[in-house]
């Protein structure tokens, strides 16, 4: 028996025992997910008890070292115990963009200090992180940033406006691009942490198409940020930026997996809408749509079981996760364009209870951000023609 | 007849797109959503279209109408699809319409007065089930007394919850599949057992979900022949789907030209996004398709007018030509738009809803190239 | 009885009275094709029969004023002339570059000695005509063309090399664009028509991926032209050359519309591969993606139709051409690319008899120039996004 | 075991490349068109892959091969896609071997040397239609004597004229679009009766139409179970689909190189072509489609090697994607080169030619797609 083997088993044996049944249910809703913070809220008990019990172990961040609030697990531990979640389909104990986004930032760019202070929080879900990068005339062209941090000694004070602030209204801290140079374009960004309850700080949601307000327009008036909270070098933050935003297309183009409760699309489908005597979805041409389509989408879930073992191995070209984030949100507009032609008229509703409040019609328009946010498909196109395919500027 | 407007109909375009563009521009529709309006449109707004003759359009002349045809129609149509503005006009003006000129003289002289002045609103009781199958009708009208008596379900009905009319499909004999055995019945509102659950849709129209637990009408409530209402059933939904087609045409030229000029205007990395190759290929395929579904509408609305015996197949080209083209302006408008795109302050995410509802109503792109398919033989 | 409507009864019976009935099949292959000239080949007298019907009343050139050959028909009356040929199923009595290109632009910039020169010849067949617009390392690059022209009193000599000129081993004259100024791109560049018999013409066929040699490279040494034959202004050969591009591109964009042999490609397809119990072509995906592309091709049709009804009441945008060209090449790519998926490997035989020599996958292959010939697809969208949509340049 | 090459495959690899593109570049291919090959291989060459070891990739090590895998011998066959170059690769060293490794020690014996030094050429007599449709074999295999007589046609068999071996499927018992009562045959070169025509197929490669007049086999003929080859024969189809994958992702990854290669030589209007964005935009859309066919080939190929039930779907995904993702790629590879791409001088052509046929070959993407559709229920 390996090494490997018997964490394999005892890992097995732990989720079994400290994994409630609730936690094993497919997600249902946005409430269903646990973002932990200051102010988290639970729909259910087993969701804090489950949360509590990973944490315990680390396990909210299986490969971060120990000191830190993670696991310290190896990538093939690390490995082993994603595969004995999702083979009892265990729920993910925590989202959390300090997770995804700030944390791995933090472990190449931050001080031991920072590392300290920060990170045990977010692998417990004490403290909950939004991102300040996007500003009003600045969307896709993120160093036309013109939030301003002047320096006032020990500390900086800010002044200006985000945008697409993801709930930052729930936020406790953010990790904001903040411009300490005026001179330089890219060179003359840093990258802050700081209290979203500091004194000047002001979010407003925006109302989404999908009905749901995820984000916000988020305001800086005076804001005072200890100097302390600096990640990486003045006037460098554009480097952590960078970083952290590959660390973000990552997690978003995970999105093309995505299936509804385990039910792919062509069975969804079939269930609402019945076979013929052939057992074909008895919509020709709405079959042969989903058919190609989950060629796709079936081809792409090997991409990422690829592309997540390259990057283990530090073999992934560096702009691979532009592409990744391209195909897979491109991908999940167009699953969700599929759920709602097969879930026709009936899933149009979009306030009864049959469909939960619209769920389907919302989710589907909420996908449209998906090609948008963190970069929009015609930027990852432009970053793998030029980086990847080393084709001319001119 | 050359393939483009008369003079005749542009002028009515003209008059159509001046007036709902000032009547009923976009903020129209926002201001009854964001009230939460319980009808789903604008009574008044409804009977301005009276007083501009709109609702006559297919109406004869000798009628009190404008005997005009599916040309003229779509026209005023496609300005309610560029306004995205929430009318009765396509179930009524367009549907029962179509469906009592094939019937009797009682039903016209009873229903046309009240179209034509904007005081009645009828609904269309055609599907039942999450698609569009009309071929498949399945509820029941039995024998009963002097008439019969309606039973079955009926989804999708815009409209349906505040109607003086309800055009209803029901099967007077023969089974789901079969085209002989259908009946069509003109039922009036309030009628006894007939229970409607309105429900909001993603673009904020309101369509019912109507139950029939032993409706009962006279027999005089029939059009057209017992068994033998396919063939108006047909000419209703040819009328429809087409009238659908342009209401397409208008959501998706509407979102196109947002799109265009918000090319122009946006700037990012210090030049107007519209001067991105990419971009303007995209805005260029996207215009190729949207003027191609402009003339398979028109022509399948022109053979409708010709009492062409292709029409049928040329409204199936037309229906789905335009839930392709549209489809691709919303979704191009809202991504080309960016992160503005998807707030409900800005229009574009409204013509990607409605571009979704109106798809999907009277057959979606698979259903109608599916039909073609069925039809070619193959 | 209106005007028209006796025209349609006289020409309904002319046409049944002159139309051979081996010239109401369908076309086969391309010998069917009759291009006329001074070596016509006619693979049945039939061809020559019916050309010469037609040529004696004008009709090859239906639209054309009297006194240069043409029918001098109305708008009304040249359609229809079409429909009563369509209905008939009659084949074009003649294929000419003579006719859909370089004849309107004579109309419109030639003399009026010019017209009495070449428009009868191709009217009649007699003259068959090659165009000497691309030159190598100028493909969609037109102004950058290199041939020159040079002054020589009452002739030009010119010199240089063109590339892609069609059928111009067979042709007898050309019309083509040469340079006159080197100082300036657009502005130095008129339009010349000469004898392909000339001395110091010489060609050389292009052997393409289909097989065929359709196109050519030609050469010209030290060639003298007449200055008679400079059509329009000298350096505006330009305006000509756009001109007479739109009519090329509304020629090609008519292969949208082309069926083989009547049969649909879902027939055909339905004759091939057999259908179901429920009369569906038996291979499901195929079937969606052929009636999905005939809702597109079906469509395009009206607009092909509406197109010409705009042109002909002078209401189409000078560039929808280019929409109409893009549109239609793409399609026919499409449909080839079905017919062939449709044919599965029998239609991928090359040199069989039950493929006629491998004409399907010829065809296929074929195609494939429709989008890079007469302006490329992507040319064709950079006019529609400037001169329709109004795009900006930067 | 991560989803990529582990070292000794990328050993493979790089010896295959080096021997591939020096030995059977895209010239190669053209000089063996050029003089209208009989044959469609070069015989030399065969040897040649047998003296590298490639032929024995599926042969177990105790008879001679390397005992290796499906990913393997995807490594080969990408490199042979790669370089256009005709082999019978396919065919024997994965079909006719994966076949042969189902049935009696025999045969194995009779035909593994000989396929390890080259001498030995395999064909797959499986088609029967213009479409490939295996569970709808019908040809006859009637107990004759000691053995069978087999009568039917089959079509599109690679080398099928040549071939020293032809691994036939026929139907000892039930009906077509039955999986029992397959069976498989081992049948040898000259059989009395079998009539082989090679048709030129567009990529210049030579496959046969055959004819089985009844042709007499003896009992040991068979490979495996009488009526039961339906599983030996979905075993060698799911290598032999894998394996076209692979060839394919070949074809699609060099038809893309090149096209990217001429982006950044060729100008116009002053500029390298590549530098328009939107030609950009395409080429990264195209590297994304074949980055993700990749991942799903050597998916299904590292299940095929861990014996996984699932393999069947995984090869069916592979076969569809690179299909898909490989025909974009040649199509936008004639397209970006312009005119030049359009003649027979250069090589883009050939690789359009090879991709339809590789396409087609084995199911293309309409098959597969509805296969999977099948299996999955909808």
């Amino acid at each position: 028996m390996t090494d490997l083997d018997s964490f394999r088993s005892e890992t097995r044996a732990w989720l079994e025992a400290n994994c409630p049944p609730e936690m094993r249910e497919p997600l249902r809703d946005d409430d269903d997910v646990v973002w932990g913070g200051r102010n988290a809220t639970y729909k259910h008990p087993a969701q804090k008890s489950w949360l509590d019990a990973m944490a315990s172990r680390g396990w909210t961040v299986p490969d971060w070292p120990a000191e830190y609030g993670g696991g310290g697990l190896s990538p093939g531990e690390t490995k082993v115990l994603r595969e004995e979640m999702a083979r009892i389909a265990a729920r993910n104990p925590l989202n959390s963009f300090g997770i995804s986004m700030l944390g791995p930032a933090l472990l190449k760019y931050g001080t031991e200090e920072q590392k300290l202070e920060h990170l045990p929080p977010i692998a417990r879900g004490e403290i909950r992180w939004c991102q300040g990068y996007s500003e009003p005339n600045a969307g896709s062209d993120l160093a036309a940033l013109a939030t301003r941090a002047d320096d006032a000694g020990d500390h900086f004070v800010i002044n200006g406006q985000k945008v697409w602030t993801s709930y930052a209204d729930k936020a406790d801290w953010i990790f904001c691009l903040v411009r300490t140079d005026f001179t330089t374009k890219q060179g003359g960004i840093s990258f802050l942490l700081f209290d979203m309850a500091s004194p000047g700080v002001s979010t407003k949601p925006i109302l989404l198409i999908s009905g749901y307000s995820p984000f916000c327009e988020t305001f800086f008036d005076d804001v005072r940020v200890p100097k302390k909270n600096l990640v990486g070098e003045i006037n460098k933050g554009w480097d952590v930026a960078k970083y952290l935003l590959g660390h973000e297309r990552e997690m978003i183009s995970g999105m093309g997996l995505r299936e509804g409760g385990g039910r792919t699309l062509g069975q969804a489908a079939a269930d609402r809408l019945g076979t013929d005597d052939k057992g074909r979805l008895d919509a020709p041409v709405l079959r042969s749509e989903i058919a190609l389509f989950e060629v796709r989408a079936q081809a792409f879930r090997a991409m990422s079981e690829r592309f997540i073992d390259e990057l283990k191995h530090g073999r992934a070209h560096p702009a691979q996760p532009s592409m990744m984030k391209y195909y897979g949100t491109e991908l999940n507009k167009a699953r969700h364009e599929l759920a709602m032609s097969a879930g026709g008229s009936e899933l149009l509703e979009w306030e009864s209870e049959e469909t939960s409040g619209g769920a389907p019609a919302r989710a589907w328009l909420r996908t449209k951000a998906n090609s948008i946010e963190g970069g929009t498909s015609e930027v990852q196109l432009n970053i793998v023609a030029k980086r990847i395919l080393d084709l001319p500027s001119n | 007849m050359p393939l483009f407007l008369s003079e005749e109909q542009t002028m009515l375009r003209d008059a159509a797109r001046d007036f709902v563009g000032e009547q009923a521009p976009v903020s129209h529709l926002r201001s009854l959503r964001d009230a939460d309006d319980p009808t789903g449109f604008s009574r008044d707004l409804w009977r301005s279209f009276g007083e501009m003759g709109f609702n006559g359009i297919l109406i004869p002349e000798d009628q009190g109408g404008l005997g005009l045809g599916a040309v003229a129609a779509g026209v005023v149509l496609e300005e309610v699809g560029r306004n995205l503005t929430p009318s009765p006009f396509l179930p009524t003006a367009i549907g029962a319409v179509t469906a009592l000129n094939g019937g009797a003289a009682a039903h016209r002289e009873r229903w046309f007065p009240a179209i034509l002045s904007g005081e009645a609103v009828a609904a269309l009781a055609i599907d039942e089930g999450p698609k569009h199958q009309p071929e498949r009708t399945a509820m029941r009208a039995e024998r009963s007394g002097n008439g019969f008596r309606l039973t079955g379900a009926k989804q999708f009905v815009a409209g349906g919850h505040v109607a003086d009319l309800l055009i209803v499909a029901a099967r007077t004999a023969g089974a789901p599949g079969e085209e002989d055995g259908i009946t069509l019945f003109a039922v009036e509102k309030d009628a006894a057992n007939l229970h409607a659950d309105p429900r909001r849709l993603a673009d904020s129209s309101l369509a019912a979900r109507l139950r029939f637990d032993g409706v009962e009408v006279d027999a005089d409530a029939v059009i057209g022949e017992v068994d033998g209402g396919a063939a108006t059933l047909r000419r209703m939904l040819g009328h429809v789907r087409a009238g659908a087609s342009s209401e397409l045409l208008g959501v998706g030229g509407g979102a196109m030209d947002m799109t265009v000029s918000y090319l122009k205007e946006r700037k990012q990395f210090g030049v107007r996004i519209g001067a991105f190759q990419a971009l303007q290929h995209r805005a260029a395929h996207l215009y190729s398709e949207m003027e191609v579904a402009r003339a398979a509408t028109l022509k399948a609305q022109q053979m409708l007018d010709a009492g062409d015996a292709k029409a049928d197949a040329a409204v199936s080209i037309a229906k789905a030509m335009t839930g392709m083209a549209t489809t691709l302006a919303v979704q191009e408008g809202v991504q080309m738009h960016g992160g503005i795109g998807m707030t409900d302050e800005y229009d574009i995410g409204f013509y990607m809803k409605r571009a979704r509802v109106l798809a999907e109503a009277f057959g979606d792109v698979g259903y109608h190239a599916d039909r073609l398919a069925e039809g070619a033989g193959y």
